[in-house]
């Protein structure tokens, strides 16, 4: 019979599983988000892998991590440091000790700390031993996964010995969701839509996550069990999203809303790929996913597309934008509907790929020859992805300019809950296409949108020829004229400006009153909000805002920013915003820039609002 | 598509009302007239024609035509086209490019279009040298000319764009000169009737930067003996007199000469669909062999653009793309 | 006997040289800027021509020009408007009639005024008929250039007709020569050099001229001669230079200075073209110019040089640079010294490619993705081209970073007279070579510079590997230790920053003491300069300093921009250094841009300042 | 230039101190062990040679090498190679690149660094996958194959690096797969020892994202029969028992099978410099024929690097390179 436990309820836990690459570690961490969903906390995940494809086992840069926090009440990161860490090896105990809370609960495979494996680890003293002081200010718990792992596998003969060590992560999975109360059910369905051809891995699986949930039931392994209750978010049917799966998902729903086909252009690389495998596998949408011989050879597919008549897409990261300039300005001189994502990583040059970054901001505004101007966007969280994706699509073709998303690394893999929308609430779009005209001008604008008409490619009477030369304002004749062209130059800028008058306003979150206002875009929203809430859980005030339209501004940013003592931005750079906000408005403003390839920490972030609140006192 | 009606065209109906703009001598003209009396002889209405170029003099071609156009960016006319095409499928794609434009920077896309077979036809302007860009070398340039950027004599050997084309598996390779008027017409007629990528190697004279760089084989005077008309199923035959003839040696052609018309039977009946006789034939070196004109690869191969079209249809057999359920599956939970 | 004529001197003048793309316009103009410099005056000149190579004759875009303004002062830009126009052909005179000054000479070449040609270049009316007022404003001279240069060749008869009327140039050259009675010596010298080995050819030009300048002395053409009396300019040894010399011998100066072969890797374009060509020739200072497949092999061949230990050097215009962004952010990354030289052009994507522009300065600062820092420089004027490559050889080298040299397509074609420096006098640099070291570390730094180690590769004992993921710091072993990444990050930031002490303090121009200062880069100094004389000469007092170093900035920069009550920056372009200006300072510029493809006129830059300080009174 | 010095060098002395970090099992090891075992028997000290490459989990190579090494960005090793060679003759240069890196996004930089012949030395290692970004196809993938970018198989047909290395006028081309060790120790040494660019394309399985891609020709069972050995001047002959070779066929080889060790005198003895034998040899396609493994091409012309210099040291021999001579050349002026 089961011991009876001590339940503690908590309001919002983070935990970390960490390991080798081959260690499952991703999986596990994403079965407990989804069982974490499904008992309706809120949450949101930070899966963070090596470049490496499969380290050598046992090495510190070889570990694989997934961190999660999950709560009672809304959340807005993955949790700074955290609470529960389950380490399947030395490796990833000495990479990740220093970052658990005080008092935190370290969970280890002890099977896994053998002489030769803490040497690989760079321990010089076992950290388990009783003795050793290493581990002296958390709970640790050691646990002999592999051990148990196989002796729960015991009487199944048929399998291999290294098939049945791979299930160990399940058991360490039942443990951790043993500690938390969740229920087993989701996992054992995603067991049996993985494994469903591979019955004896099935049963091997199923088995050792109900062996470690059982196991901690019976034995003294946890003194105490803790509760997470429910959040209280918005009613509806939510589900678990990364950026990945929003940003394809948004795309496709543009494309039905506006009735077009997408061809989405793209060249491997991370952490872009997932979204060109994600539409590569939905070819029923009318999605052409086509893998490019490089990036220049993707943006000017899509743009061939745009030309045509299509949805013209392509994303990648920092390293293929760089090969893409070229063509993007073709795509503003010929006003022509291109969509590039980035979805920005760690650094210059090759740099850390798997990490993230908001490094390309001045890149997407700037780094192009000449006065040239696109529309920027940035979402604010993993399921702002599929809403930006859709906002991409209506302004790319209601104004026939290039768009550029700044996404990032972290948000593509980021996973948190979402409430599912209902599509036919979504507007339907119209693209500018023009069938008819007796006296047909490519580069006529709309007088409203300053947009030219976009045509079909094939339709009959509007032939017409396009190209990279400066050309005359509505005959869009080749021309060298001077005025011409200081006239062509000004109007594309203005193009773009007017697109602020067709986004929403900016709005203010948490303290509306404060003397400081915290700028950020991307997923720095994340780490604002949860630090707001413990600023304002301390006492002091801070408002914050978040920007998604970063090219054009959105129009009442300068009277928000003026109505603040002190204007502080956030990056994770050395201040590209900040730059901009500067220069337009000509405020002196504060800045936090963190390049590590992870999230401002809100630990850092609470210092630098704390400090800035400071000094206005002082004034 | 073809329209179905039987609409006359006239090869003014391809041309736009725009003045061309290359020196005068230049042998794009030669060229933009075969393109547009081509497409008169194909029989679509301009609106269905596109020609996507890239930079250079030979790729301000679409300025003159009265079809849709775009003259993009250096280089990189190929996959411009093949997104279009991709869009548009019911489009007859053209891509004009030049010797620099298509096998210097643009190298790289023309190697793999021509793996992908997309439905299109590829005329690359080959003048040994970069007309625009006043008088450089490019890759097709001989090896020791003297020029702006190599004024020692370029050092590189020079690639060969018709053998390139073979190797990379195109599906049809034509190799002409803007000089036969008649049979460039007929070699782009055919062209535009292969589906799949077609690939038509254009000797091209720049007046003004390297004239006269292939009177050795485009000179009325001396031509017949010194390139080969190279012709599905007929004898491989040339000379002033039709004197010569192409027979099989080791693994290559021997030259025979023979009475004229009087053709000794072991000379090779060409069949562009054989890749054998296609290598050699692409192999052979001026001016120890004549250089070939004419239709050199024809081949049959699933394009690009229909296998993505399929793999969309069947895609849609198997799933029906509907947003909703998609975006409902996998684990959901509702909150109340 | 000569007709005695009147001699008027004068102290500046603008002459323009127009007609077909075949008709020699850019020798003419070459010839008559030599012949001007040897008389003693100070000029500057603007060849502009059409982006088509042989334009169909007498159409008015194929038309071609030369412009040198000359004085017996010193002279800053080429004028805004000619005070004597030579047209070749109608299209010439349609193109350019609008841009002389009331009262001006124009030279007609009477003979190509037949209808096909009038109507070609689009008059309706022939503007030579007397009872026409095109052209009433004008001094018109009507001269059959093409008639009397058969004329004057009537007797040789070995020569064919096209080889006679291909020296009509020369006529006119003598006629304009005789105008200004320069002296026909250097033109004579030009031609014996050119056509030595044609003496036909040579004696035909050389008759034409001298028919040409003697017609004028003997008929009644012109009333009245003109005289610009010499400049006084510093004394020394002087000749005539074009950015592209200036370039290009700045480039072999420092090679010698610093004593390290070049590697110049480019692909063509206009105008970075003119660079490679003439490196091409000048083999014998131990530079290989290499003309690589496109700009990605070019900039990558130079880096490979920079890594070997040589001079890797690239040169390029936008749409070139914009294909070398992913090489350079490796050159950031690994911190080598590559030079990137970007002759900017006009516009957008293909835009206008014989035009000049200043507008990828943005770019050169932060196109490129992440926080990614390189040295920014920029030369003045055509022979500060040569300063400028020695000054970006010696910054690349002691710092080991990229520098980006943004010089401008009409520097490279624009000459003026330039004082010839003392090579000796040039001092001589040290590249930062390691040789010998037993614990060598890639990422070891210079305490006062942060530069690493150059090592030439091939030393013994210094083997090692870099690359571009992400290093610690001194050792340069791979990482994605997330403080490090920040740490490295600013620290590349802070070693281009450092550079700020080692450059010349900037220096106001003009009226110190002025309220508006003017701030300009590039070959907006000229624009300035003239345009503050003509202030200055109507009472009022303006300031300027015109930027060459873009990055860092100069560190006086801030404390002279704040001394004025109102700071004017312009640019050929819709506001990049005032972005710059406006972030980094926080000060409320005026702005004035132009995208014209050609230097900002004179008169506008007038207005403008003039406005200025209008307003500024109002205050 | 070799030192003249006899020092006898262990493959030890050219490994760095950092671990490899490719998966356990891949064949990248191999070739590493190679590469250090070819570079001690070629007997050059670590410091003058330079490995280059590009991104990939193939171009984490230098790392681990105890030589100079540059790991540079996707598809320029080749460039940059250039580059360093042009400016330090001396070194001993080796490009590290992949199927996706070196065909793919640096296909381009490939076609013209063959047609260049700068001397140093490409390994190319062919796993027909893209590795490093985790399982997408890459030009060298099967027709067919179903990964993650081609979840209803890939469309496009396999680009064919020895074929291309030849078509391009490489001066020196091998073919050889990681599993055969020693072999590649030695075409590895030939490849530095011949002069001009040396195009090795090796096989190499991706234990985890490709396994067995060449079990067809590399499993140690099957092997004899299904690739042929291919050296200078033996026969060409192969199969389990010795007992099949190629003869000449019309146009290409024909396998003819005899008695083990009773070659007929027709086999081709194969000629490494013979234009066509080359072309005939490259073009066989596999399972037809089996799979060429060794040097295939190897003829000597010069070198860019060399006609470089010597562009260089004419000039000086022609003209004194005085720089106060130079920019005081044309008309000048003295002012006082
Ligand atoms: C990215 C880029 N690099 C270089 C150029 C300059 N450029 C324009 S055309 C051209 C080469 C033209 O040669 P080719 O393709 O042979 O065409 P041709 O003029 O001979 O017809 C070059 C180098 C450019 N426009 N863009
Ligand atoms: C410009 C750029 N595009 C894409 C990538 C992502 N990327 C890294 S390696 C690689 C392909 C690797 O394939 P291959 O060259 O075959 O090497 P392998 O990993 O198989 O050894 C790609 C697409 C990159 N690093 N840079
Ligand atoms: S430069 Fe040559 S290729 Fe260009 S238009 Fe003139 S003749 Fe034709
Ligand atoms: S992914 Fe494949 S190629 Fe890359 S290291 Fe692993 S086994 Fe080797
Ligand atoms: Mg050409
Ligand atoms: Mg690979």
């Amino acid at each position: 019979m089961a011991v009876q436990k001590q339940l503690e309820e908590l309001e919002v836990v983070t935990v970390k599983f960490a390991g080798d690459s081959g260690d499952g570690i991703q999986i596990t961490g994403d079965q407990f988000g989804n069982t974490t969903a499904i008992a309706g906390n809120d949450f949101s995940t930070f899966p963070d892998f090596p470049s490496e494809i499969r380290a050598p086992l046992g090495t510190t840069y070889g570990v694989s991590s997934y961190q999660i926090q999950f709560a009672a009440k809304d959340i807005y990161t993955p949790g700074d440091t955290p609470d529960v860490l389950v380490c399947f090896n030395p490796a990833a105990l000495k990479v990740n000790m220093g970052t658990v809370n005080k008092g935190g609960i370290i969970v280890v495979n002890e099977d896994e700390f053998i002489e030769k494996n803490l040497k690989k680890a760079g321990f010089e003293t076992d950290p388990l031993d009783p003795e050793d002081t290493t581990l002296q200010d958390f709970r640790v718990h050691k646990i002999p996964i592999t051990t148990l792992t196989l002796k729960a596998l015991e009487e199944m003969e048929d399998m291999g010995h290294q098939d049945k060590l791979r299930c160990k992560n399940f058991l360490a999975l039942g443990v951790v969701s043993w500690l938390f109360q969740r229920p087993l059910e989701p996992i054992e369905t995603f067991l049996n839509k993985k494994f469903g051809r591979k019955p004896l891995i099935l049963e091997a699986n199923t088995k050792v996550l109900h062996a470690g949930y059982n196991m901690c039931d019976t034995m003294e392994i946890f003194p105490i069990m803790y509760k997470i209750p429910a959040a209280k978010l918005e009613s509806g049917t939510y589900r678990n999203i990364n950026g990945a799966l929003a940003t394809s998902y948004g795309l496709l729903a543009a494309a039905e809303k506006i009735e077009l086909p997408i061809v989405y252009a793209g060249y491997p690389i991370t952490p872009a790929s997932e979204v060109l495998h994600t539409l590569a596998a939905l070819k029923q949408f009318d999605v052409a996913a086509i893998q490019t011989e490089d990036e220049i050879a993707a943006v000017t597919m899509a743009l061939g597309a745009a030309y045509g008549g299509s949805l013209g897409i392509t994303g990648s990261s920092g390293p293929g934008l760089a090969l893409k300039i070229e063509a993007l300005n073709l795509a503003v001189m010929t006003e022509l509907p291109l969509i590039v994502f980035d979805f920005m990583r760690s650094g210059i040059s090759t740099g850390m790929p798997t990490k993230t970054e908001q490094g390309d901001l001045a890149m997407a505004l700037f780094g192009r020859p000449s006065d040239s101007h696109v529309i920027v966007l940035a979402p604010s969280s993993a399921s702002d992805c599929f809403w930006i994706s859709i906002e991409a699509v209506r302004l790319a073709t209601k104004y026939m300019t290039p768009v550029v998303v700044l996404s990032e690394g972290f948000l593509i893999n980021a996973s948190e809950p979402w409430k599912i929308p209902d599509i036919d609430k979504i507007p339907k779009m119209t693209a500018p296409f023009i069938t008819k005209n007796d006296n047909y001008l490519p580069y006529k604008r709309n007088k409203e949108t300053l947009a030219r008409d976009w045509v079909r490619i094939g339709t009959k009477g509007l032939e017409h020829t396009i190209g990279g030369l400066e050309k005359i304002n509505e005959t869009g004749a080749i021309s060298q004229d001077p005025e011409n062209h200081d006239l062509m130059t000004r109007l594309r800028a203005e193009k773009v400006q007017k697109v602020a008058n067709d986004i929403p306003d900016i709005e203010v979150l948490g303290d509306k009153d404060a003397d400081l206002l915290l700028v950020g875009w991307g997923s720095s929203l994340g780490s604002m909000k949860a630090s707001a809430e413990v600023v304002s859980n301390g006492g002091q005030k801070v408002a914050m805002i978040n920007i998604r339209y970063l090219n054009p501004l959105p129009k009442n940013l300068g009277e928000i920013l003026k109505s603040y003592k002190k204007v502080a931005v956030v990056e994770l750079n050395l201040g590209q915003l900040n730059m901009i906000i500067r220069s337009r408005f000509l405020i002196d403003t504060a800045f936090l820039g963190r390049v590590t390839g992870q999230p401002i920490s809100v630990v850092e972030m609470v210092e630098f609002i704390k400090a800035e609140l400071e000094a206005l006192k002082e004034h | 598509m073809s329209t179905t009606e039987q609409v006359k065209y006239k090869s003014t109906d391809f041309k736009s009302a725009a003045e061309p703009r290359w020196c005068p001598g230049c042998e794009d003209y030669a060229i933009l007239k075969a393109v547009q009396t081509a497409m008169a002889q194909i029989g679509r209405p301009s609106n269905e024609h596109a020609v996507v170029s890239g930079i250079g003099c030979s790729s301000r071609f679409p300025y003159y035509m009265g079809t849709y156009g775009f003259h993009t960016i250096h280089g990189r006319p190929l996959p411009i086209a093949t997104g279009l095409k991709i869009s548009n499928p019911e489009l007859a794609v053209w891509v004009v490019t030049g010797d620099g434009d298509g096998i210097s920077i643009g190298g790289n896309h023309l190697m793999h279009a021509l793996r992908r077979n997309c439905d299109m036809t590829i005329l690359l302007f080959d003048n040994r040298i970069y007309g625009l860009t006043k008088g450089q070398y490019s890759p097709t340039s001989e090896l020791g000319k003297i020029n702006k950027t190599a004024p020692y004599g370029t050092i590189e050997e020079p690639a060969d764009p018709t053998g390139l084309a073979v190797e990379c598996g195109a599906s049809f390779v034509a190799q002409i000169s803007a000089t036969y008027v008649k049979e460039l017409v007929q070699v782009l007629v055919e062209a535009y009737n292969h589906k799949g990528t077609s690939f038509v190697h254009i000797y091209q004279n720049c007046y003004i930067y390297n004239n006269g760089a292939f009177d050795e084989f485009t000179d009325r005077k001396i031509r017949d003996d010194n390139n080969i008309k190279v012709e599905h199923g007929k004898p491989l035959v040339f000379g002033e007199k039709n004197n010569k003839g192409l027979v099989m040696g080791f693994g290559k052609f021997d030259i025979v000469e023979f009475e004229p018309d009087n053709v000794p039977d072991n000379v090779i009946i060409y069949d562009e669909t054989d890749l054998t006789l296609i290598r050699m034939i692409s192999d052979m070196k001026f001016p120890e062999f004549p250089v070939p004109m004419g239709v050199i690869k024809r081949v049959l191969k699933p394009t690009f653009d229909d296998s993505i079209h399929e793999q969309i249809e069947s895609a849609k057999s198997k799933f029906k793309p509907d947003l909703k359920t998609l975006i409902t599956s996998g684990d959901t939970w509702e909150v109340k």
